[in-house]
């Protein structure tokens, strides 16, 4: 009789795992396409390799993989020390406000100059949005999970106040903040395309997480206190400086993302800005195991399947929706099929009747 | 005097949804689990209930079907939460994109993108009570704001003074002395899942069978994620959630009236009051907040 | 061949006149129609706008570029062999990107006209979106004709800050009826619902939408995108096609909008009221009277 | 011979690799009180966790009443007549003693606070339990505590009652307590299971005696044919309890780590820790003698870093320590073995990173992380300590004695001057407490003072120069180990007062 037991799976099935669950996603998902009247295998074909098959679809993967990955790695920070940013749109969106109100003033400042500005106050702007609950969980215990969640509203509720009120673009009239100065804007990195400087800042990003996670002191610490605070305080780590310290790094590389969408993409602030890049931020970072590799990976599959269920509901004339029911599927069917990681399988014998 | 008694008519009618939710969830809670999945299955059920309405002729059938609809996601988010013991929040929000995906991808195969929303011939009518005094412009309401208002107390009531109260809470509390106790903690989960996951249907059976009689996008708006923020704000208690869903439907209503009045307003900050509220009274509790002691917290038998 | 990009979903009323024009042009053999709705604001139309350029070459896109205003001009200019026919509330660009937008003011002054007649108590409500351009001209040229027809006609507006959130509209309006108001103009959903509760008057917007509540829905200002299709379509077939404002084709003249069929209350409405509609509905036609444009955010 | 209550045939459980229980056969009568011995992780909890549907058998069954049985949860035990207590409490403390009690017991939809409080108080006053049905659990001692989890029990008509190491927390006075409620319960025919380590308890109380020795029931004795030495011998499998004593006395007298007026109140603001003053020396073995509960718990977390009291300082050297700074301590040379080990490592991270995680400024000059010299380190730590795994493994991987060996390598390699040693050996089997026993003499012999707290007397009268009692927070008695009377150490631990120490 094969039984499952606690410990470690074996490396082939870890592997494993994450392939078989982008499988039965398939295979649920598939019930949605043909409620819609479409065949199942068409629709993966135009969500999943046509894309890849052309040139610029695959740097679009990039565009769209920015964002996702930004905050996917803000996520991971935060998760990784057991800090639960569910706020990472908020700080997203910190982000973007400060680049928007820093942005327009940068016109006489050369460009690379005005970037680092950009990269400073979208830092800024999501640390600062970050200290408020990360503060609270520190210094008062609060629950991060509920008071970053509500922040998220907070900031959409102020800057939507912003653009509807004093930002309100004078010429088209429609809701926008000012557009930031050229020299703000960041560069195209690869030509005839929209891949632009922020998709270089994410890779640096997916850098800084696996280095600091596997290589230095404070990630160490990190995965400490996420793994076992009590134990990590036992054996000398800071865990609420490490923790607060996490939670801040989380919100500046959401902050990050935000700034990015407004220099790389818009060049202006708008209502918006992100559908929720935040919140698929948790996905990216769960499905990828909280890992730099990981969350490279599902960073561009999910802008894969974003882009991807674009394109087959256009050709296919399904509902756009089945991009976010693919999502969601895949986040749950990920997180059940992770549970496997921390069993083996063992062949025991069958009880046994006492004589 | 009139606009006092109209605003809090509007005031009950903004807040019954709110309500609903966040009395189901404060069940759900007490048991220990955070549904965040609660946005996503308002909107779900507000669907599945109209287009049950539609299709049968029948708002009670409708109704059942949105109900269903709450229960089912509900049990849903028991399955990957109770029974899979995953993390709560991202089953939550897990549910939430997948019920709101489900529903507007419904949506548009089922009525093809027509570009007026879709009603139903009839939706619940109002009902009057003190009929010809002046309170009754606020209590010209939809029967369910009156189910809403009575489930405060008898929500309370289940919750203290009844067995299902008492475990229900137990496995919110402590789980292993539920366990241990002879409770099988996780049909006590499933359960206090269900009646939640019941008035979350009826939230959203609210706004799509009695408020409008109509199915849009954007029906449930953020609803759900006040529902959450008022749990807390409610110390997880109906009596006090009830407060909080009153306040927050009153500035709502304030809001609309006062622009009505012709009095402009930057309604971002009223709307954003029981946010920062919920916050700082969360600040202020902080660590004395009653959280129920295994919120969050899957439950294993050890050694099993 | 022809494509369209809408932000939204094309349940929303802006993007689904567009839409519905696009499917009867398609029906009526026309035309081969694909779209692409729910894009959104975040950088997903340029991308979508460049691969449909790119795999299907179509004659002619159409779509909404509010909010989304750069990007599709970017890609317009890259493009020039395409028509891009967007929705805007800026100007043309040469060479290829013409622009439209729903220049219903006149039949929303039509609706005021009738409101203000129809209203007992001089106080009408207005219940719209977000005070952006589009929907502060109509909402201005409704509260002009509303107070042609009574001079003391009290117009109160109100914003309900999202595109789609009916079940706040509703409590708008039942909230502006509160404050006196006996006739509704519903320029978003969830209006007509007050109204038919409340058994009053109800003006809908965009679309014909007496259909919703026959008793309650008088009439309201129309928007057909037919006009503007059937002149794109001709354009592009004859090889004449310029980049251009497609203003005139959203006007009543050329049957770009229309004050909805009046759907029997012809009948029940008085028959002077009816007539003075119709004279002055003429009166635009032909060009005897112009309807003031404003698009400041109303009061 | 009666007819047996319930018949265990055969149970066996295995935890992975290690057999917890083993084949064991054993039979319960009505109205009789049978003991239950073995030593620390002999399987003794184990068994009753079966017998309460805590933990599914891998083999064997049980017979009640003459038919097989299967408890797959404990309700399908509590319907057939079994209670159980287990060590530590399973009682909601936001409720009162009633809700607990009635808990899955309500008999009826509606709650009567009135009736449920009176059933309650009727039940404890026929089984002579004192207890007030409408506190709050929170605001009971542990002795009241423990009798709502009796009456829990009792409440549900159970006729087996099962209690594992209930006096471990009771003052001498609860304990008298506790037995005649046990007495009681027998003349009412029901038949007890009691867990305990202290021969005396077990011979005072029990008819029957059942010793378990690594899993496997190694003795069934009528209580008086037997005595506590045969016992004794049975449970170790030895002749004697060989208590050797430490002979070396130490003779230096220099103080490496003192503790000054160590205060610490509980969040009830109950003092649990009485202003504590102790010295340790170098080159000795402090030993703490007392029964869990008694302040030892606050008085280790105060010495390792981990809590800060209200009032009082530690000096190492001569030096005041920063009260609650972890990493202080250890910088400063003091040595921290955790009263539980699994606070001590963490479980996800690999051997090497718990090896190093508590000296890593050392790996890390720069912040970077030195990898080469993180897998040198762990590689002579394993070498050194004989520790059975793997720079790479997973620390959760790894068995019990595995982790307590990861923790000695880790603290005791880097020469502290003061090791605190907290339960060093709980749970351990003989192999490992062995080791552990030497490495402490030798740090000991190395110079250091090493300060032990332990529950296992036997282990402290083995190791220790000297030796504190502590009781209630306070420290009562100081004894050089080999002057120390075992009775009179017994006397004070408990609490007795008439003792001249
Ligand atoms: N859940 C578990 N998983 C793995 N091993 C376990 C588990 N529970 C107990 N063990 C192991 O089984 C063995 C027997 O443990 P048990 O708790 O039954 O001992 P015990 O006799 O009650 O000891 P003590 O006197 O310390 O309470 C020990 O080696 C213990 O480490
Ligand atoms: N709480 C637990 N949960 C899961 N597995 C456990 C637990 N405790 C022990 N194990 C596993 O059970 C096995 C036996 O554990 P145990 O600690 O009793 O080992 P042991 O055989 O007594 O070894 P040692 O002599 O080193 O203590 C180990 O492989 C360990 O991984
Ligand atoms: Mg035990
Ligand atoms: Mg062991």
């Amino acid at each position: 009789m094969l039984r499952l037991e606690r410990g470690s799976a074996p490396l082939w099935l870890r592997a494993l795992l994450p392939i078989a669950a982008v499988l039965i996603t398939f295979l649920l998902v598939s019930l949605a396409i043909w409620a819609a009247g479409a065949n199942p295998l068409d629709v993966f074909y135009e969500m999943l390799i046509k894309p890849l098959s052309k040139r610029t679809s695959r740097l679009e993967i990039l565009v769209q993989a920015t964002p996702l990955i930004l905050t996917g790695v803000a996520v991971t920070y935060a998760f990784a020390a057991g800090y639960y940013n569910i706020g990472a749109e908020g700080q997203l969106y910190a982000g973007a406000l400060m680049g928007a109100l820093v942005g327009p003033k940068l016109t006489s400042v050369p460009a690379f100059f005005a970037i680092i500005v950009m990269l400073l106050a979208g830092f800024l702007g999501g640390v600062l949005w970050a200290l408020i609950p990360a503060l609270l969980k520190v210094r008062l215990k609060v629950d991060e999970v509920v008071t970053t969640l509500l922040l998220n509203s907070v900031i959409v509720f102020f800057i939507s106040a912003l653009l509807n009120g004093v930002w309100r673009d004078p010429i088209s009239g429609w809701p926008r903040s000012p557009a930031i100065a050229e020299s703000a804007q960041f560069p195209s990195i690869i030509s005839r395309s929209r891949v632009h400087l922020g998709f270089i800042l994410a890779v640096l990003a997916l850098l800084s997480l696996w280095w600091v996670l596997k290589r230095t002191r404070f990630g160490l610490e990190l995965r400490a206190s996420g793994l076992g605070k009590e134990a990590a305080r036992f054996m000398g780590v800071p865990v609420a400086k490490t923790m607060l310290t996490a939670a801040l790094i989380s919100g500046g590389i959401a902050g990050l993302a935000g700034v990015s969408e407004v220099a790389g993409v818009h060049y202006y602030l708008i209502d918006g800005l992100s559908p929720g890049y935040g919140y698929t931020g948790i996905i990216v970072a769960t499905f990828g195991g909280l890992q730099a590799l990981g969350v490279a990976i599902a960073g561009l599959f999910l802008a894969l399947v974003d882009t991807g269920a674009l394109s087959a509901s256009r050709a296919l004339g399904i509902p756009a929706y089945l991009g976010d029911i693919v999502q969601a599927t895949l986040l749950i069917v990920t997180l059940a099929v992770l549970l496997l990681n921390r069993y083996r399988i063992v062949r025991s014998k069958p009880m046994r009747k006492a004589p | 005097m009139d606009f006092v008694i109209a605003l809090l008519g509007a005031t009950l009618r903004i807040f019954t949804p709110i309500l609903l939710a966040a009395l189901g969830e404060t069940l759900i809670e007490r048991a220990g689990i955070l549904n965040l999945g609660i946005e996503g299955t308002m909107l779900l059920s507000a669907f599945s209930g109209f287009v049950v309405a539609q299709l049968s002729g029948s708002l009670w059938l409708g109704l059942s079907a949105a109900l269903l609809t709450g229960i089912l996601l509900c049990v849903f988010m028991g399955l990957l939460s109770v029974t899979l013991g995953l993390n709560q929040h991202v089953a939550g929000l897990g549910i939430t994109l997948l019920a709101s995906g489900l529903a507007l991808f419904s949506f548009r195969i089922l009525y093809g993108g027509s570009s007026t929303p879709p009603s139903l011939e009839r939706s619940f009518a109002q009902l009057a009570l003190f009929k010809g005094t002046a309170l009754e412009p606020i209590f010209s309401q939809y029967g369910i704001t009156y189910i809403a208002l009575l489930l405060v107390p008898i929500l309370g009531w289940l919750l203290m003074h009844t067995s299902f109260g008492l475990r229900l809470r137990s496995v919110g509390e402590n789980p292993e002395a539920a366990d241990i106790a002879g409770l099988n903690v996780y049909w006590v989960r499933y359960q206090a899942l269900i009646v939640g996951g019941a008035l979350m249907g009826l939230a959203g059976a609210y706004l799509s069978l009695a408020q409008l009689g109509a199915f849009t996008h954007g029906m449930v708006n953020g609803r759900g994620w006040v529902a959450i923020a008022i749990v807390i704000f409610g110390n997880w208690q109906p009596s006090k959630v009830f407060y909080g869903a009153l306040l927050f439907g009153f500035l709502q209503a304030l809001q609309l009236r006062l622009q009505a009045q012709g009095i402009p307003l930057p309604y971002e900050a009223l709307l954003a009051l029981p946010y920062i509220i919920t916050i700082i009274i969360l600040a202020l509790a902080g660590r004395n907040a009653s959280y129920p002691a295994a919120l969050l917290k899957a439950y294993r038998r050890e050694g099993a | 061949k022809v494509f369209a990009a809408y932000a939204t979903a094309i349940e929303e009323p802006w993007d689904g006149v567009i839409h519905q024009a696009l499917l009867a042009a398609q029906e009526a053999g026309q035309i081969s129609y694909d779209f692409s709705d729910e894009i959104g604001y975040s950088g997903d139309m340029e991308r979508i706008l460049r691969e449909v350029a790119d795999e299907q070459a179509p004659a002619v896109i159409f779509g909404d570029a509010f909010g989304n205003e750069e990007a599709v001009r970017r890609v317009a200019k890259d493009y020039p062999e395409i028509a891009f026919v967007f929705g805007s509330g800026l100007g043309p660009s040469e060479p290829n990107l013409s622009v439209f937008d729903n220049w219903i003011h006149e039949p929303a002054y039509l609706s005021g006209l009738l409101a203000g007649n129809l209203s007992k108590s001089g106080t009408i409500g207005v219940v719209a979106g977000y005070p952006v351009p589009e929907v502060n001209r109509i909402v201005n040229a409704f509260i002009v004709g509303a107070q042609e027809a009574n001079a003391d006609a009290d117009v109160k507006v109100t914003f309900i800050n999202s595109w789609f959130d009916p079940a706040a509209a509703k409590e708008a309006a039942l909230a502006q009826v509160d404050a006196g108001a006996d006739v509704l103009f519903a320029e978003r959903f969830g209006v007509i619902e007050a109204a038919q509760e409340k058994g009053l008057y109800a003006f809908g917007s965009m679309s014909d939408q007496n259909g919703l509540a026959p008793d309650t829905v008088v009439t309201g200002p129309v928007w057909h995108m037919e006009p503007t299709v059937q002149y794109i379509i001709k354009q592009v077939a004859g090889g004449t096609y310029t980049a251009q404002d497609l203003k005139d084709f959203s006007m009543m003249a050329k049957g770009g909008a229309s004050l909805a069929p009046l759907h029997g209350f012809e009948t029940s409405l008085s028959a002077d009221l009816v007539e003075m509609l119709q004279s002055r509905e003429q009166e635009i036609l032909t060009g005897l009277y112009r309807v003031p444009i404003n698009e400041e955010a109303p009061k | 011979m009666p007819i047996p209550f319930l018949s265990i045939k055969n149970l066996s459980k295995r935890f992975g690799s290690l057999s917890a229980n083993e084949a064991i056969s054993l039979e319960l009568y009505p109205a009789e009180v049978l003991a239950l011995l073995g030593e620390n992780g002999a399987g003794k909890t184990t068994l009753t966790k079966m017998l309460y549907g805590i933990y599914q058998p891998d083999e064997g069954e049980l017979i009640l009443a003459g038919s097989p049985v299967r408890f797959r949860s404990p309700a399908d035990a509590i319907r057939h007549g079994i209670g159980f207590v287990s060590q530590h409490f399973s009682l909601v403390p936001s409720f009162t003693v009633a809700e607990n009690v009635v808990l899955g017991r309500e008999g009826s939809a509606l709650l009567n606070k009135k009736v449920l409080n009176d059933k309650v108080r009727q039940t404890a006053e026929h089984f002579g339990l004192a207890l007030d049905p409408t506190s709050l659990i929170r605001d009971l001692s542990v002795g009241e505590q423990q009798r709502v989890e009796i009456l829990k029990s009792l409440y549900r008509n159970c006729q087996l009652l099962i209690l594992d190491e209930p006096t471990a927390v009771l003052t001498p006075q609860d304990v008298d307590k506790l037995f005649e409620t046990l007495r009681n319960l027998q003349n009412q025919g029901l038949s007890v299971i009691i867990i305990t380590h202290k021969l005396e308890e077990a011979i005072a109380i029990s008819q029957r005696v059942a010793v378990l020795r690594l899993g496997k029931l190694v003795g069934v004795e009528q209580t008086q044919n037997t005595n506590a030495k045969a016992l004794a011998k049975l449970m170790v499998g030895r002749d004697s309890v060989p208590v050797t004593r430490n002979e070396q006395h130490h003779q230096e007298k220099t103080t490496v780590l003192a503790a000054k007026g160590l205060t610490v109140k509980d969040k009830r603001g109950l003092t649990t820790l009485d202003n504590v003053t102790l010295e340790l020396h170098a080159g000795e073995v402090l030993g703490i003698a007392g029964v869990a509960g008694n302040g030892q718990t606050e008085l280790v977390d105060i010495l390792t870093g981990m809590l800060k009291p209200e009032k009082g300082q530690v000096l190492l050297a001569g030096k005041t320590l920063d009260l609650g700074n972890t990493r202080a301590f250890e910088v400063a040379g003091v040595g921290r073995i955790p009263e539980d080990r699994l606070k001590g490592v963490i479980a996800d991270l690999s051997v090497a990173e718990n090896l190093t995680l508590e000296h890593i400024p050392q790996f890390s000059k720069t912040g970077h992380l030195n990898a080469k010299a993180i897998r040198q380190e762990a590689e002579n730590l394993i070498t050194t300590f004989q520790i059975k795994a793997k720079p790479n493994d997973k620390t959760r991987t790894l068995s019990g004695g595995n982790i307590q060996k990861i923790i000695l390598a880790r603290t005791l390699s880097k020469n502290p001057s003061a090791v605190i040693a907290a339960q060093p050996t709980r749970g351990l089997d003989i192999g490992a407490t062995n080791f552990v026993h030497e490495q402490l003499l030798a740090q000991k012999e190395r110079g250091a003072g090493v300060l032990l707290l332990s529950e296992d007397l036997d282990e402290v009268l083995r190791l220790s120069d000297r030796i504190l009692v502590i009781y209630g927070g306070k420290i009562v008695g100081e004894f050089m180990a080999a002057e120390a009377e075992l009775e009179t150490l017994g006397l004070l631990m408990a609490g007795s007062k008439d003792v001249a120490a």
